[in-house]
């Protein structure tokens, strides 16, 4: 135990984005309505945000904006040290990660209209039946 | 110029972004646009294929920033002949499709062509590019444009099939992703070259082992290996014939170019290979997907429902050739991806103009087709040869550097898939040639006058022609295996 | 040897390739079509004939068009055996024509274009399989063969032919993926190339049970040469119009089954290699169970057509069981006997052809009486018979007789006793017929009117003249053919 | 910051991703699932994601649930589900 | 997974490899290479904008996605208006019959409610300023968190807004569908436009600082201005995409109705 705790202290976040993935998984293949499906489907995408941003944290830095940067120029004087900023190249590519999730998420949104238009109920097990008829 | 290996992706792309604006001014001219932006695209990998088979890889810097800053376009052999096969399927089936599309998506033809170009920039962007994550960028607008496409198919169950294409496709997706982020977090790189050097320090991570399979796992699903398979022949059956003739010939086979790209370009070969439990397993995992693709195809009654677990069928033999461990068996897998994306094309083609005259392709609808649309029936039939691997289709080579490959490692079993599969295939193709052969038994009860009575109406002649000159072609490749191989896929895997 | 380089073999093969677009394009003209065929296939035996001296003088002529991997792609070679073969074959298409004219539209058949269109891929084929240089244009070949006549034999379509048709491919393409493409591509993979070489490619890569099961791999997946038991296709095939039967499932068909297995036991393994291993008798068993029970099956049919083909099945692995012999003398028999069997048998199809077109009837109780009407035709078919026995005055006794010396040339007693079986067998199947037709009486037949002559058409009767004279020829004037054989198999 | 808070925005993720799944009535659904995001986005904040959060906030909190509630307007709100 | 993570470097380590391979250089060479401080905007917009240009597609593909599945342009055969003076409700079922909307009448929804003042008026004064403030995420998004994204949802959920705060008529009525196809299509063309000018200025595809003779201004601000264009083109593309998506899933493709 007196090693694992420290492991689990070090990297609960590693641990917890496991488990929301885990989560959103579970909602896509077990439960039986597609918006619920399309909700685990955000769930899970989201987890895998949550682990990308985890790998960006560094401890005692700060935002990845340039401070006292305005003039342009004149930034070259100072310094800057990369320890003192978190990581932002997991930032961009999770922007991009979120905006394709959006992205499938309206779609999908779309899709489930378009389902219930035609076979008035999304319960998948009613769907099922719809379609063996 | 220097700037065609991004011609190759931006073209199409402009091509859609301007066509989304002319719809609005006049619809007809979405049409002539898409022509055009594919048109440059064929162009531009056809001078990228010369000038790296005659002076090696290409690099390109977007932005021009150097490699593991900016996002490079790598381009190799590999990636260029792939390019130009996408791009040229592509711009042939586009001609091919302009009745069709008219036929199928009524008022929203325009709206079809534009997302037909996204579509294609996603796959070509996944072909040219050398960073990983630009990779899932890509593969998700293919995704995306995919699935609307399906749903624009089938009224019934075009958006079921559709929804659930959207599930499974973005689990593959974000495992993906998520192999990749692994990677960053042990490299923290996402250049694939870079990360290549970077990871020979770390070979017995665990991290890496698991990026690894992650992303395997992710292009799987994508690529609908067995047993991931489920999705798809949903999903390519009820979409568009305009659109399933490039999705289904195209997108399984850019996935394998992205797993081979993976294991050649990150992994090594040798990390993969140090091992060989996994790599067994897999072999073994694409004989069933083998046998099970071809069983699955021979209980279908519909023409497309049956073509898409043949491409299950497919992705076994490339998976399967990849995992070989030997240098015949990834020949043989690289061949496939051009071979069996021109057959797959190519039979297509010619189901798309069976559905364009008879709007449904189940297998007892067909009968006495082959007199009434012979020129069509003989496309079909070449592609029919290719895919059980008669020479001198080019299905046949292909396989023969698999099995070849197979005996090499001892994986006998394979071997006796893809024969098994062939087999298969026979039968069920030439059930098929039965049903269209002979004229539906009502006729058949009169006296043999009764069969000159069969009326000939072909597919409109655009159709015809894109079907004709690929069928044809499909020989041609055959018979040039010899000098593909010679001066792409061996100087390539060297 | 000796090789030159010519493009000669390809237009052999591509003559009648090149002319199926003519055919398709004058499909309302008959007479057009038809002589596009004559004209392509005396191009195409000009070509062949053009090549003969050369290769009679020791020659070889030799083209590479694709090579996709070292030892392997798509090349032609002339040499004897394939010289053989193509002549055989050419030479009998254009009489073959001649035949399939009158027969056709003597029964008015639908369809006609794409029944000669296919039957001149079938050719060209044909051609190709004997000028390949290497097991996998063989190999190809062969292929392109069986689905070429696919629409040949399930012609008429109709429920008969359907199940005909599906038995053909099963056999023929089913065994060929199944077993042959195996064992090629694992040759190649032994070895490193396919091509035919008189010594055989294997260097002592091969344990004997290997090469056994290798062997046989070969044997039974050229299943176009009827070997037991994968034969039944061929009576099915004969649901399939006559001139078909004649050409492809007398000659061009099956002999290119029998033909791929004799350059596969001389060409890839060699003789040394199967005489050391002793192999050549594991395929002679085989071959003479098939010839026995072949012949015994063909004394039970009544329908003259499946009569024959039993016959030919019976017949064809003589051919095998002669190059199996591993005996100079055997193999001349054996290889000769592709020629002298094409123009017997193709003779008695024509003559059952002919009285099926001239009378209707099909089956050989019917047929006591007819040699009276119809006198030329059942002279061919007594000569046709003769020649399948293997007596003189025809060619057949010939290669018969080179088989017997081969059996106690290789001291194989019990095999001879085979061979002679077989041919009582043969008599006694074919004599009777001849014999009904001439001196038996038919039902409708009445004694006091003089019976009147109702041969069928010409085009019918002079092609089986022609092939029954030759078939005589032959037997005077064998020379060319064994010459042909002893420079190819290098005896 | 203070690992507590984020442990407790953890917690918090997780309990709402999972009665968001779980609960019957769909608006239901709707309504927790922007929640989710919103912590979600807090959660980003704290480790110094700042553009990510302020996107996940606007587009996931925002955006997403509308269109949520817009196709559950057009759907039906019932579920079958039970609670797992 | 699980397995995975033992060999993980511990939670918010600045030495693993993840922050110090590529990340120092994008933190430390940002300000040299392109004069803006939000390392984020940078590295989304100039070191990895063609991934960036991609999303935008991305985006443009989800709304054309949703236009193609939903777009119904049949209409709907029963109409119901409502007459201002009376509150009298007139409900037609012939679908071509068609009633002068103006001072009398006013179209109305199936499910209807009264519209509620209090919300109007607070929605219409709100409005303008979530707009504002959605175009300074845009424009500032050098320097503070935010950008074209971010900015262009903004915007487009202030369309939401009115959609609900009214009802949907209101927004289509005031912008129409073209206008905001033109937007989306406009809004990548402009990223894709600025990008492939690079391309005949001599620079690879998306090299900014190529674009120097074009703009007016310090030749060093050149990759932040270029940035601020496409971060516009985004803005664009989003803020239409957002209505449009939501117009089609709420109203069903028709664009009459919807919350």
């Amino acid at each position: 135990m007196t090693d694992l705790l420290p492991l689990i202290v070090a990297k609960y976040n590693y641990w917890l984005y496991v488990i929301l993935m885990m989560i959103g998984l579970y909602a896509m293949i077990a439960k039986n309505n597609l918006i619920k499906k399309v909700v685990g489907m955000n769930i899970f995408q989201t987890a895998i945000i949550l682990f990308y941003v985890s790998i960006g944290y560094k401890k005692d830095a700060t935002i990845p904006i340039i401070q006292n940067a305005h003039g342009g120029h004149d930034a070259h004087a100072a310094v800057i040290h990369a320890i003192d900023y978190i990581n932002p190249l997991p930032h961009v590519l999770m922007l991009t990660a979120i905006v394709v999730s959006v992205a499938t998420f309206g779609v999908a949104m779309a899709l489930a209209v378009r389902i219930y238009q035609r076979y008035q109920t999304l319960e998948e097990d009613e769907l099922r039946m719809r379609l063996s008829e | 110029m220097d700037n065609y290996p991004v011609l190759i992706v931006v073209a199409p792309l402009l091509a859609a972004l301007f066509a989304g604006l002319a719809v609005w001014i006049e619809e007809r001219l979405s049409y002539p646009i898409a022509l055009t932006g594919l048109a440059i695209s064929v162009f531009s990998a056809f001078n990228v294929l010369m000038q790296v088979i005659t002076s090696g890889p290409i690099q390109y810097r977007m932005a021009g920033w150097a490699p593991p800053m900016g996002i490079e376009y790598r381009i190799d052999l590999l990636n260029a002949m792939v390019l130009l096969m996408v791009s040229g399927i592509g711009l042939l089936n586009l001609v091919a499709s302009y009745k069709s599309v008219k036929q199928e998506t009524y008022d929203r033809a325009p709206s079809f062509y534009i997302v037909y170009l996204l579509f294609m920039t996603g796959l070509l962007g996944v072909t040219a590019t050398g960073d990983l994550f630009n990779l899932y960028v890509l593969i998700e607008i293919t995704s995306l444009t995919s699935y609307a496409m399906v749903a624009m198919g089938d009224r019934d169950r075009g958006p079921l099939a559709s929804l659930n294409y959207v599930f499974i496709g973005v689990i593959g997706a974000s495992f993906y992703l998520l192999g990749v982020g692994y990677l960053y977090m042990q490299t923290g790189s996402l250049n694939m070259a870079d990360v290549a050097i970077i990871l020979q320090s770390h070979q017995g991570s665990s991290i890496v082992l698991t990026a690894f399979i992650l992303c395997i796992i992710g292009l799987w699903i994508k690529m609908a290996f067995f047993p991931m398979h489920v999705w798809l022949p949903n999903a390519y059956s009820y979409s568009p014939i305009a659109f399933a003739r490039v999705v289904a010939p195209l997108m399984t086979k850019v996935m394998v170019y992205v797993m081979i790209r993976l294991m050649i370009t990150v992994f090594g070969l040798d990390y993969i290979f140090k091992s060989p439990f996994f790599a067994d397993a897999v072999v073994w995992l694409a004989s069933v997907a083998i046998i099970f693709g071809a069983v699955m195809a021979l209980a279908q009654k519909n023409l497309k429902k049956m073509l898409t677990y043949i491409i299950v069928c497919e992705i076994g033999y490339m998976v399967g050739g990849a995992w070989m461990g030997n240098q015949l068996g990834m020949t043989g897998a690289i061949l496939h991806i051009l071979n069996d994306a021109l057959m797959t094309f190519a039979m297509f083609l010619a189901v798309g103009n069976i559905v364009y005259k008879l709007k449904d392709v189940e297998l007892s609808n067909l009968t006495g087709l082959f007199g009434k649309m012979p020129w069509t029936m003989a496309g079909f039939v070449l592609a029919a040869f290719s895919i059980i691997g008669v020479p001198p289709t080019c299905g046949f080579f292909s396989k023969w550097y698999l099995i070849l490959g197979a005996f090499e490692k001892g994986a006998y079993h394979f071997a006796a898939a893809l024969v098994i599969s062939s087999l298969i295939c026979a039968v069920l193709f030439f059930r098929v040639f039965e049903i269209c052969f002979f004229s539906p038994p009502s006729e058949n009860s009169g006296h043999k006058e009764s069969h000159s009575h069969v009326a000939m109406a072909e597919a409109p002649i655009s159709m015809l022609i894109v079907s004709g000159f690929v069928s044809l072609s499909l020989i041609v490749v055959g018979l040039y295996s010899g000098t593909i191989v010679n001066t792409i896929i061996i100087p390539f895997l060297k | 040897m000796e090789t030159i380089i010519s493009i000669k073999p390809l237009l052999a093969v591509l003559v009648s390739l090149l002319v199926i677009p003519a055919l398709i394009s004058s499909s309302d003209k008959p007479n057009v079509r038809e002589s596009w065929i004559f004209v392509a296939g005396a191009i195409t035996l000009l070509l062949i004939l053009s090549m003969l001296p050369a290769v009679l003088a020791g020659k070889q002529i030799a083209l590479t068009l694709f090579e996709f991997a070292p030892g392997a792609g798509i090349a032609f070679r002339v040499d004897g055996l394939g010289m053989l073969f193509a002549i055989v074959a050419a030479s009998l298409y254009i009489v073959t024509s001649i035949y399939s004219i009158g027969y056709m539209r003597g029964l008015n058949e639908h369809g006609q274009t794409r029944f000669v269109s296919f039957f001149a891929l079938a050719i060209s084929a044909t051609i190709g399989a004997a000028f390949s240089a290497n097991l996998l244009t063989l190999y190809l070949f062969y292929e392109i063969l069986s689905l070429a006549t696919y629409p040949l034999v399930t012609h008429h379509q109709d429920e008969t032919s359907r199940i005909a048709g599906r038995r053909y491919l099963t056999f023929i393409l089913g065994t060929s993926i199944a077993l042959v493409l195996p064992a090629m591509i694992y040759c190649y993979h032994v070895t490193g190339t396919l091509e035919f070489s008189t010594t055989g490619i294997f260097t002592g890569q091969l344990s004997k049970p290997a090469a056994t099961v290798l062997l046989l791999m070969f044997v039974f997946g050229f299943a176009k040469a009827g070997i037991m038991p994968f034969h039944s296709w061929l009576p099915a095939a004969m649901v399939a119009p006559t001139p078909v039967s004649a050409l492809l499932h007398a000659v061009a068909v099956v002999k290119v089954g029998v033909f791929s297995i004799v350059r596969v036991m001389t060409g890839i393994f060699g003789i040394d290699l199967l005489s050391h291993f002793n192999l050549g008798v594991v395929v002679m068993g085989i071959a003479s169970v098939t010839i026995l029970v072949a012949s015994c099956i063909a004394l039970s049919q009544d329908e003259l057509k499946r009569r024959l083909a039993y016959s030919t099945i019976s017949q064809l692995s003589y051919i095998v069981f002669g190059v199996a012999l591993l005996s100079p003398q055997g193999q001349l028999g054996g290889v000769i006997h592709i020629a002298m069997h094409a123009f017997g048998k193709i003779t008695l199809f024509f003559c059952a052809g002919a009285i099926y077109v001239a009378t209707g009837k099909k089956y050989i109780s019917q047929m006591s009486g007819l040699g009276k009407k119809m006198p030329f035709t059942f002279a061919a078919l007594f000569i046709g018979a003769l020649g399948v026995i293997g007596l003189p005055p025809t060619g057949g006794f010939y290669s018969k007789w080179n088989l017997i010396l081969g059996t106690l040339e290789a001291q194989q007693t019990i095999f001879m006793i085979v061979l002679l079986v077989s041919s009582f067998l043969n008599a006694f199947y074919f004599l009777p017929i001849v014999y009904k037709g001439f001196f038996g009486k038919s039902e409708e037949e009445d004694d006091n009117i003089p019976v009147k002559i109702q041969e069928a058409n010409l085009c019918l009767v002079i092609p089986l003249m022609i092939t029954a004279g030759i078939s005589i020829v032959l037997f005077f004037y064998p020379t060319v053919f064994v010459n042909l054989v002893k420079v190819g198999l290098g005896i | 910051m203070y690992w507590p808070i984020d442990l407790i925005v953890l917690t918090f993720v997780i309990l709402c991703a999972i009665a968001a799944i779980s609960v019957k009535d769909l608006l239901g659904t709707a309504i927790l699932f922007g929640a989710y995001s919103f912590m979600m986005c807090l959660l980003w904040a704290v480790m110094g994601a700042v553009d990510v959060a302020f996107t996940e906030a606007s587009v996931g909190a925002g955006v997403s649930t509308v269109f949520f509630v817009a196709a559950v307007f057009r759907t039906s709100r019932r579920t079958k589900d039970s609670n797992f | 997974m699980l397995y995975g993570t033992a060999d993980f470097p511990d939670w918010g380590d600045p030495s693993s490899p993840a922050s110090t391979h590529l990340s120092d250089y994008y933190i430390e060479k940002t300000i040299e290479d392109t004069q803006v401080p939000n390392i984020v905007t940078s590295v989304l917009a100039d070191y990895r904008g063609f991934d960036t240009m991609f999303e935008t597609a991305v985006i443009f593909t989800a709304g054309l996605a949703c236009f193609l599945l939903l777009r119904d342009f049949r209409g709907k055969k029963e109409r119901f208006y409502r007459h201002k003076p009376t509150g009298v409700i007139l409900h037609i079922k012939d679908g071509k019959k068609i009633l002068a909307v103006g001072k009398e009448f006013e179209h109305m929804d199936k499910d209807w409610v009264p519209s509620d003042l209090i919300i109007k008026t607070v929605c219409r004064i709100l409005i303008p300023f979530i707009q504002i403030y959605a175009m300074y995420v845009v424009a500032h998004g050098d320097f503070s968190p935010g950008g074209g994204f971010q900015g262009g949802v903004i915007f487009g959920s202030s369309l939401i807004l009115l959609a609900i705060s009214y009802d949907l008529k209101t927004l289509v009525k005031r912008i129409k569908e073209k206008v905001l196809g033109i937007f989306a299509a406009l809004g990548v063309l402009i990223y894709v436009g600025i990008a492939a000018i690079c391309m005949p200025m001599g620079g690879n595809f998306l090299d900014y600082s190529k674009l120097a003779p074009l703009v007016p201004g310090d030749p060093h601000h050149v990759r932040a201005l270029g940035m601020l264009g496409v971060e516009i083109g985004v803005g664009f593309a989003v803020m239409a995409v957002m209505a449009i998506i939501y117009i089609n899933i709420v109203s069903e493709g028709r664009h009459d109705e919807g919350l």
